[in-house]
Formats: C-alpha cells, sequence, structure tokens
C-alpha cells in the first residue's frame, strides 16, 4: 500500500516524542567532559624543567619557550601556547617527561580580539645583572658551605673511624 | 518656553564641524539611536547564521544544530544557505587561495548589519596548515571577525559560546573590552 | 521541433549539498543535465607537501583532517604503512583496540552520510535520527582519546593510551541499542516513498563501469561487485571475524545508500566480536610494540590499502632513512569515487544531481588533500 | 595466477624490464605495451592507485594495479627524465588513471602525452610552480 512508510516514519518520530530527552542545556547545565578531553592547557611552571621536549613535539610550532641561565639553573621567561595554531593533538602533553604540561576540561577559550587569543603561562623579564650576579654568589656560597659541611661531615666521620678504632 | 531654551543650546556636533549636512545627519541618526538599541535586542535573539561550511568544522557546526547541543534553544537554528538571508557568517574551516574571493564576495552579498565569527584554527589564523602555499593564515586577512572559537574542531558546546558571546557585543559592543568568559557566567 | 538553449547554472563551492566545497558547473538542457563539469580544489591544503617537513609521528594528526569523519581509519592506514615499512609486529590486543575504534569511526561515518542523505533529499528528520547516535560514538571517541573528530589516537607499534574503564560500559550499552536504532532509520528514511522514488533507479552505474572508473567501497559493491579489502587482503586481524559483505544488485543511489546501512549492521557485529576477543584477553599483555624513541625507517617505500569508510584507502609513503618521510602519497577513494560525475550525471534533472552526489558519499577534505 | 608469477612472465617478454624486490621497473617506452598485456592476459582490471615522486636527477612514477574482485595487486614504477618529465598517458587502458594523471601533472609537473585533458584539477589555473617538486619555494603565511 502506497504510504505505509511515511505512517511507519511517524510512528517512529512520535515515538521519540515521549522518550528520555539527549539535550544538554549549555549553558546552564555544563555536560559532563571525560578525563582525556583535550581542552584548555594547564601548565604547572615549578614542575617544568624547561626540557623543550614539548617545543621538539609540536607538529606546528605551537609552543614558545624561551629560558635563561642562573646560577647553573634553568629560569623560565616565557611559555606561551598560541592555540590560534593548535591541532589539539596531545604530542605535547604526551611528551612531558615531570606531567607540568596537561588538558584542563574546559572548552571555553572564545575571544573578540585577536591579541587575546595566545595563551600566555610564563611572561617574566628577564633578571637584571647585579641580581644574577647576587644570585650566583649566592649559589656559589651555597655550594662552598655545602662543600665545606660535607668535608666536614667526612673528617668527622673518618675522626670518628680513628676514635672507633683507637678506642 | 523650554522646547525652544532646548533648541537654543548648543549641540556638540556644531563645535566640531560646520557643514550643515553632516550637523543634520548626526543630530537624526542619535535621536535614533535608542531605537536601534532596542533593534539589536531583536537582533541578539535570532541571529540567522549561513551554512559557510568549508571543512571538520562543518561538520561540528552541523551537530550544534543536532539533537544533542539544539542551537534552537536560542533561536539561531535557521541556518540559511543564502548570504542575502544572514546575519552573521561562520567561517568554518581551512580558507584556501583558491576559495578566497568567493568568502569575500558571500561577504559583501550580505546585508547589513553583519557579523563574522572565525571557528576553529584554521579559520583564526591558518591553523595546522598555516606554512601550506595554499592556504590563508586567517579570516581576518579577508574580512573583520567579531568572535574567535578555538578549537581544532571546537565542541559544538563551543560555537554555542561563541554565539552567545556575539550576542552580547551584539546588544553592547562595548562588552568586546571585558574578559569574555566572565560575561556569560 | 522546439530547440532549447543551453543553460549554464553553477552548483557551489558553497552549497549546501555538495558536502563541502564543491563546484559543480551543470550545462542544462531545459531541467536536463547536457555535461556537469567538476571543479574542485576549495580545500586543497597540501597535506602531502606538509608531511615531508613533519616527523613519522607528527604526520598521524594530519591524516585525522583528510578523511575528518572516519579520521580514526585514516590514521589506521597511515600507521599500518609505516609499521610495514619498518617491519614492526603489533601486540594482539592492541590489534583488537583498533578494529574497535576504527569500526566505531565507520559507523560514525556512515551515520553521517545517511542523515546528510535524507537532508539532502528534504528530510530533516531523518538527518536528526542518525546525529542522535552519532554523538555517543562522539562521547566514547572523547573518553578514549580527548577529541571528538581529530582522534591522533593511532600511534606507530600500538595505540596511544588503552581504553578507558568508563569506556567498557557505555559501548556495551550502545551495542545494545544500536540495531534498535539501525531499524528506526530503515522504518524512517529506506522505508520512505518519496525518498525511493527520489533514490531507486537513478543514476545507475554499472559493474563493468565501475570497474573500469577504479570504483571502491559501497558505491563498488552497490553495482553487484563483492570486494572488500577486509575479507579479500585482510589486514590486522581482521581476518578473524566473522562477517558478511553487503552487496547491491541494481547500482542505482538507492543501492549505495542501502550498502551503508547494511554495512553499519556487519560493523556492529564486528565490534561485538572484537570486544568479546579483547576481554580474553589477559590484561598485562602490552599494548605498544617495542619502537626507538626516534622513528627512522629504513630507506625504501611502502604502498598499502585499507579499508576506508568510503573505499580503499592507500598510502604510500617513502623514506629516505632520515626522521622526516621523503613522499607521503594518499590514495583517496572519494577523489577517485568522484571522477564519473560527469557520466553519472548526464541524462538527469536538476533534482537528480544532489541525490547522485551524496548517494556518492563524498569528503571535501579527502577529494582536495 | 600469482603476481610473481606475472612479473617472471612479464620479465621474459620484454627484457629491458626488472624486477626490483617488489614492484617491476618498466622503461619509458614499453610502459604502455605492458599496462595493455597485464589489463587483457591477466586480468588486472583496475588501476588503484597513480602517484609520482621527484627524486631530485629523475623522476618516478607509480603505478599500483590490482584485480578485482580477487585483490592481488603489483607494482610497477617508471623512471622519467627531470628536464622532460614527459610520458604517455594510460588512460586509454584505465579511465581511472584520468584524474590521478592530473593531479600528477597539477603537483609534479608531469606531463602525460595524449591524455584527453591537461589541466590542473586542484589549484587555480595560473598558480606558479609545482608545490610537490623538491626545490619548489614558497613564502608561508605567518605572522
Amino acid at each position: 500500500m502506497f504510504g505505509e512508510g511515511l505512517i511507519k516514519g511517524l510512528t517512529i518520530t512520535w515515538k521519540s516524542l515521549i522518550g528520555k530527552k539527549i539535550t544538554v542545556l549549555y549553558p546552564d547545565e555544563i555536560y559532563s567532559l571525560p578525563d582525556r578531553f583535550h581542552g584548555k592547557f594547564r601548565f604547572d611552571k615549578d614542575a617544568c624543567i624547561s626540557c623543550g621536549m614539548c617545543v621538539r613535539a609540536c607538529p606546528n610550532k605551537v609552543i614558545t619557550l624561551e629560558t635563561e641561565k642562573v646560577a647553573k639553573k634553568k629560569r623560565i621567561l616565557k611559555y606561551e601556547m598560541d592555540i590560534k595554531y593548535c591541532l589539539f593533538c596531545g604530542l605535547c602533553v604526551e611528551s612531558c617527561p615531570k606531567d607540568a604540561l596537561g588538558y584542563e576540561k574546559d572548552f571555553e577559550m572564545c575571544q573578540y580580539k585577536w591579541e587575546k587569543l595566545p595563551m600566555v603561562f610564563v611572561d617574566e623579564e628577564p633578571l637584571p645583572a647585579e641580581e644574577k650576579e647576587r644570585l650566583e654568589e649566592e649559589a656559589k656560597k651555597a655550594a662552598e658551605a655545602k662543600k665545606a659541611a660535607q668535608e666536614a661531615a667526612k673528617a668527622k666521620a673518618a675522626e670518628d673511624a680513628s676514635q672507633g678504632k683507637e678506642g | 518656553m523650554e522646547v525652544n531654551k532646548q533648541s537654543k543650546e548648543q549641540h556638540p556636533i556644531e563645535t566640531m564641524t560646520d557643514d550643515p549636512v553632516i550637523q543634520e545627519q548626526v543630530k537624526r541618526t542619535i535621536a535614533l539611536a535608542p531605537l536601534e538599541k532596542l533593534l539589536n535586542q531583536s537582533r541578539a535573539h535570532s541571529i540567522w547564521p549561513m551554512t559557510f561550511g568549508l571543512a571538520c568544522c562543518a561538520i561540528e557546526m552541523m551537530a550544534a544544530g543536532g539533537p544533542r547541543f539544539d542551537l534552537a534553544r536560542f533561536g539561531y537554528e535557521v541556518f540559511r544557505p543564502s548570504p542575502r538571508q544572514a546575519d552573521v557568517m561562520i567561517v568554518a574551516g581551512t580558507i584556501t587561495k583558491k576559495m578566497a574571493p568567493y568568502i569575500k564576495r558571500i561577504y559583501d552579498q550580505m546585508p547589513e548589519p553583519k557579523w563574522v565569527m572565525a571557528m576553529g584554527s584554521c579559520a583564526m589564523s591558518g591553523g595546522p596548515f598555516v606554512d601550506s602555499y595554499s592556504v590563508v593564515p586567517g579570516t581576518d586577512k579577508l574580512v573583520p571577525v567579531d568572535v574567535y572559537v578555538p578549537g581544532c574542531p571546537p565542541r559544538p558546546d563551543a560555537l554555542t559560546q561563541g554565539l552567545l558571546l556575539l550576542k552580547d557585543k551584539i546588544r553592547d559592543p562595548k562588552v568586546v573590552e571585558n574578559e569574555p568568559w566572565k560575561a556569560i557566567k | 521541433m522546439l530547440k532549447t538553449q543551453e543553460f549554464t547554472l553553477n552548483m557551489g563551492p558553497q552549497h549546501p549539498a555538495t558536502h563541502g566545497v564543491f563546484r559543480l558547473l551543470l550545462h542544462l538542457d531545459g531541467e536536463t543535465v547536457v555535461k556537469a563539469e567538476p571543479i574542485m580544489g576549495y580545500l586543497h591544503r597540501g597535506i602531502e607537501k606538509l608531511a615531508e617537513s613533519r616527523t613519522y609521528t607528527q604526520v598521524i594528526p594530519y591524516t585525522d583532517r583528510l578523511d575528518y569523519l572516519a579520521a580514526m581509519l585514516n590514521n589506521l592506514g597511515y600507521v599500518q604503512t609505516v609499521e610495514k615499512l619498518m617491519g614492526i609486529e603489533v601486540p594482539e590486543r592492541a590489534e583488537y583496540v583498533r578494529v574497535i575504534v576504527s569500526e566505531m569511526s565507520r559507523l560514525a561515518s556512515h551515520c553521517l552520510a545517511t542523515g546528510a542523505y535524507a537532508l539532502d533529499l528534504g528530510a530533516f528528520t531523518g538527518f536528526m535520527f542518525p546525529f542522535r547516535e552519532r554523538e555517543k560514538l562522539m562521547d566514547m571517541f572523547e573518553m578514549i582519546c580527548g577529541s571528538r573528530m581529530t582522534f591522533n589516537y593511532m600511534r606507530i607499534g600500538g595505540v596511544a593510551d588503552d581504553l578507558p574503564e568508563e569506556f567498557y560500559p557505555a559501548i556495551k550499552k550502545f551495542l545494545k541499542e544500536f540495531p534498535a536504532c539501525v531499524d528506526e532509520y530503515d522504518g524512517l528514511i529506506t522505508g520512505n516513498e518519496i525518498f525511493q522514488a527520489r533514490t531507486k533507479g537513478v543514476s545507475v552505474l554499472s559493474s563493468k563501469k565501475a570497474i573500469q572508473y577504479g570504483m571502491s567501497g559501497p558505491v563498488l559493491r552497490a553495482s553487484g561487485i563483492n570486494y572488500d579489502l577486509r575479507k579479500k587482503r585482510p589486514y590486522g586481524v581482521y581476518d578473524k571475524f566473522d562477517f558478511e559483505v553487503p552487496v547491491g544488485e541494481n547500482g542505482d543511489c538507492f543501492d549505495r545508500y542501502n550498502c551503508r546501512v547494511l554495512e553499519m549492521r556487519q560493523s556492529h557485529r564486528i565490534i561485538e566480536q572484537a570486544l568479546e576477543r579483547l576481554q580474553e584477553l589477559p590484561e598485562e599483555e602490552p599494548l605498544n610494540a617495542k619502537v626507538p624513541k626516534v622513528i627512522k625507517p629504513p630507506k625504501g617505500e611502502v604502498y598499502h590499502e585499507i579499508e576506508g569508510a568510503k573505499g580503499v584507502l592507500g598510502y604510500n609513503v617513502i623514506s629516505d632513512g632520515t626522521v622526516n618521510p621523503y613522499r607521503v602519497h594518499v590514495r583517496r577513494p572519494s577523489f577517485i569515487n568522484l571522477s564519473l560525475i560527469d557520466e553519472m550525471c548526464r541524462g538527469w534533472k536538476v533534482a537528480d544531481v544532489v541525490a547522485i552526489i551524496g548517494s556518492l558519499d563524498i569528503v571535501l577534505g579527502e577529494v582536495d588533500c | 595466477m600469482e603476481s610473481n608469477q606475472v612479473m617472471k612472465q612479464i620479465k621474459e617478454k620484454y627484457q629491458q624490464v626488472e624486477i626490483l624486490d617488489n614492484h617491476l621497473l618498466v622503461p619509458e617506452t614499453d610502459i604502455k605495451a605492458v599496462m595493455k598485456e597485464l589489463r587483457d592476459a591477466y586480468g588486472y582490471n583496475v588501476l588503484s592507485n597513480e602517484t609520482a615522486v621527484d627524486y631530485q636527477e629523475y623522476f618516478e612514477v607509480i603505478y599500483n594495479i590490482c584485480r578485482v574482485p580477487e585483490g592481488d595487486m603489483i607494482n610497477i614504477k617508471v623512471k622519467i627524465d627531470r628536464e622532460k618529465a614527459e610520458i604517455p598517458s594510460v588512460v586509454d587502458i584505465w579511465p581511472s588513471a584520468g584524474w590521478q594523471e592530473r593531479e600528477i601533472f597539477d603537483l609534479l609537473g608531469i606531463r602525460f602525452t595524449d591524455h584527453p585533458d591537461m589541466r590542473r584539477i586542484l589549484l587555480e589555473d595560473d598558480f606558479e610552480g609545482h608545490p610537490l617538486r623538491r626545490d619548489f619555494k614558497w613564502v608561508g603565511g605567518r605572522d
């Protein structure tokens, strides 16, 4: 009979009138995102050892990492993710050995302005020369003090040992 | 009489220019400003986007119109295939050099007032293909963009957020100075 | 005799029924198509050139963006080619995980093809129902790899991560519900008289012509040729599954559509079996083969084909012994399936052109590369 | 018949053909005859893939042909001169080569003689150069 298919289709559509609704009412209701969601980036400055693995892993040169060396330690001057070039592929997060880089469960990144698009996590001025010297000297002193302490400990241990022999 | 007294006061535009045509135009537009505000309210609540799917993001745009994310809740579901009936052009996908003239032409065909949204990395800046020989690095090289929606591709929710931001902007253009995500919540 | 003047109609590049930015210059006699001139390249992004300056791992996210509806299958094709080049044996557990995710990807692609085809022919409700299931699949993909469409999940020698705990209940629930959903599509779209009137007998593609023009996938199978690489040249662990290859009879638009719907049922069967076998395997078994940290395949070249969602998807990877591939070429099924569009449209009405393009199920990201 | 045997038989018939590990290296002059032989005598009825590579000194055109529905495949390569960059088209043997050869012409600039429609397919008609050549230079769009 002609029209049978149409009636069958109509019954299917009517059925969905009473079923469970699947619409998620964003923005009133925030949809639960899975743990692995690739959204906004999270960067932990203290955990980062500035090894540059993420910069090398990125297929599209999204990450800018600038460092300076102060007292044998690398200090991060700039860590910027230009997410307008980002593929959200997750290769950078995967490559991070210290788990300093990760994703947040947040996708709200819309912007009105072009300039605000890059995500700047660290943006610091390089230390002035005096400050650098001071830090370096401090580090030197600390190292010397440590060395002295170690030597003292060694000497003491030797003394103890010799005393122990005598005793 | 009070009315006369008011009219004798100098309008700020008269100090700026002597051209009577400009003076008259400015005075008339300012009188219409409250009406414009009212119109903007209605515009903001029924944005008609144009289906301008270029690549992957177009599928997410379709999904946004689908049952799960349902743009119809805001009155934005009227996707128009013709630029002459649309308010906002959602550029969703990579713009190649071959496609660029068409984008410009379609933008010109849209009636004023019009807005543009750049959806996804490719539309914002060329994205993953920015180094390629045939890709235009960003929509804003061709037409002015009002809202950028990052993601590759963005979730349909992110597109909804972008449209809500656009709504705020249509209602009050000054909102662009604010931090956007605070404007919604 | 009345003679009409030939009329040229430009369809696209910005047209909602061309599945992207595809342009068709139709030469019409009245309403009948005399000649269809396809013009493409509006989405040509030069992925093959970009791949030359990326490392082997960095190419994987770019393959996602070829056929973005079934990105997992693109990943699979690429990583299997590189593995073949390097001679890597992938652990069994990873193979099953790969089968599950790639069949899910095929389902997602076919869901969209079904829905968008209904939308092309004017059935908006028919678009809503497949999209509902597609969203469920997208949710599961998000659990597995964090993205909805561009996954970057496969790695050379295995997969990026194990399937998460919460995935198993979700897929089991989905597998239970899915056959009923396909029945719904059948009732809503396939059985619809208007739909049948617009697709049955339209643009019949003979099997001879289909072979001559190198068609593949559902387009070829609808013309009555049983050619599925999963059966004919099994790759991965596909030879261990029990499934059928749906074959059409007439080779018209309806058959091409119907082949996809029937394939969805078969994909469902494969996922069920793969999931069963995966859970039988011990958890401790490794998920990744041992690969060097810096991937440097030996000098050589490999051409490898898999059965993609749209047809035979081939990768030709040439290595010169450095960290970057010397050349990556992709045999894109949509590109080759589209090459017969002129002959298929000839003699049909303008309204049928939409039905014909929809039945080919092209993705412009893949056509233009 | 197995593809290895086919390769051997072809080698016997055409002296200049070389068998390299998994493909046949056919001289440019013989390519059409070999292709025709493969299609008519051995039933290789589909040209699955056709592509080309720029090896800086020479170009190499690669054909992957297979039997449908049996599914076995044979790979054929042709070396051509980089300066001349011309090769006979195989469109009359396999119509599916039509668009693929146009793509190769577009991206690598290899001209296929007696191809019915040798135009650019992906890029604009006025695009300069052939991007997949190794010496192609362009300026990217990054700020």
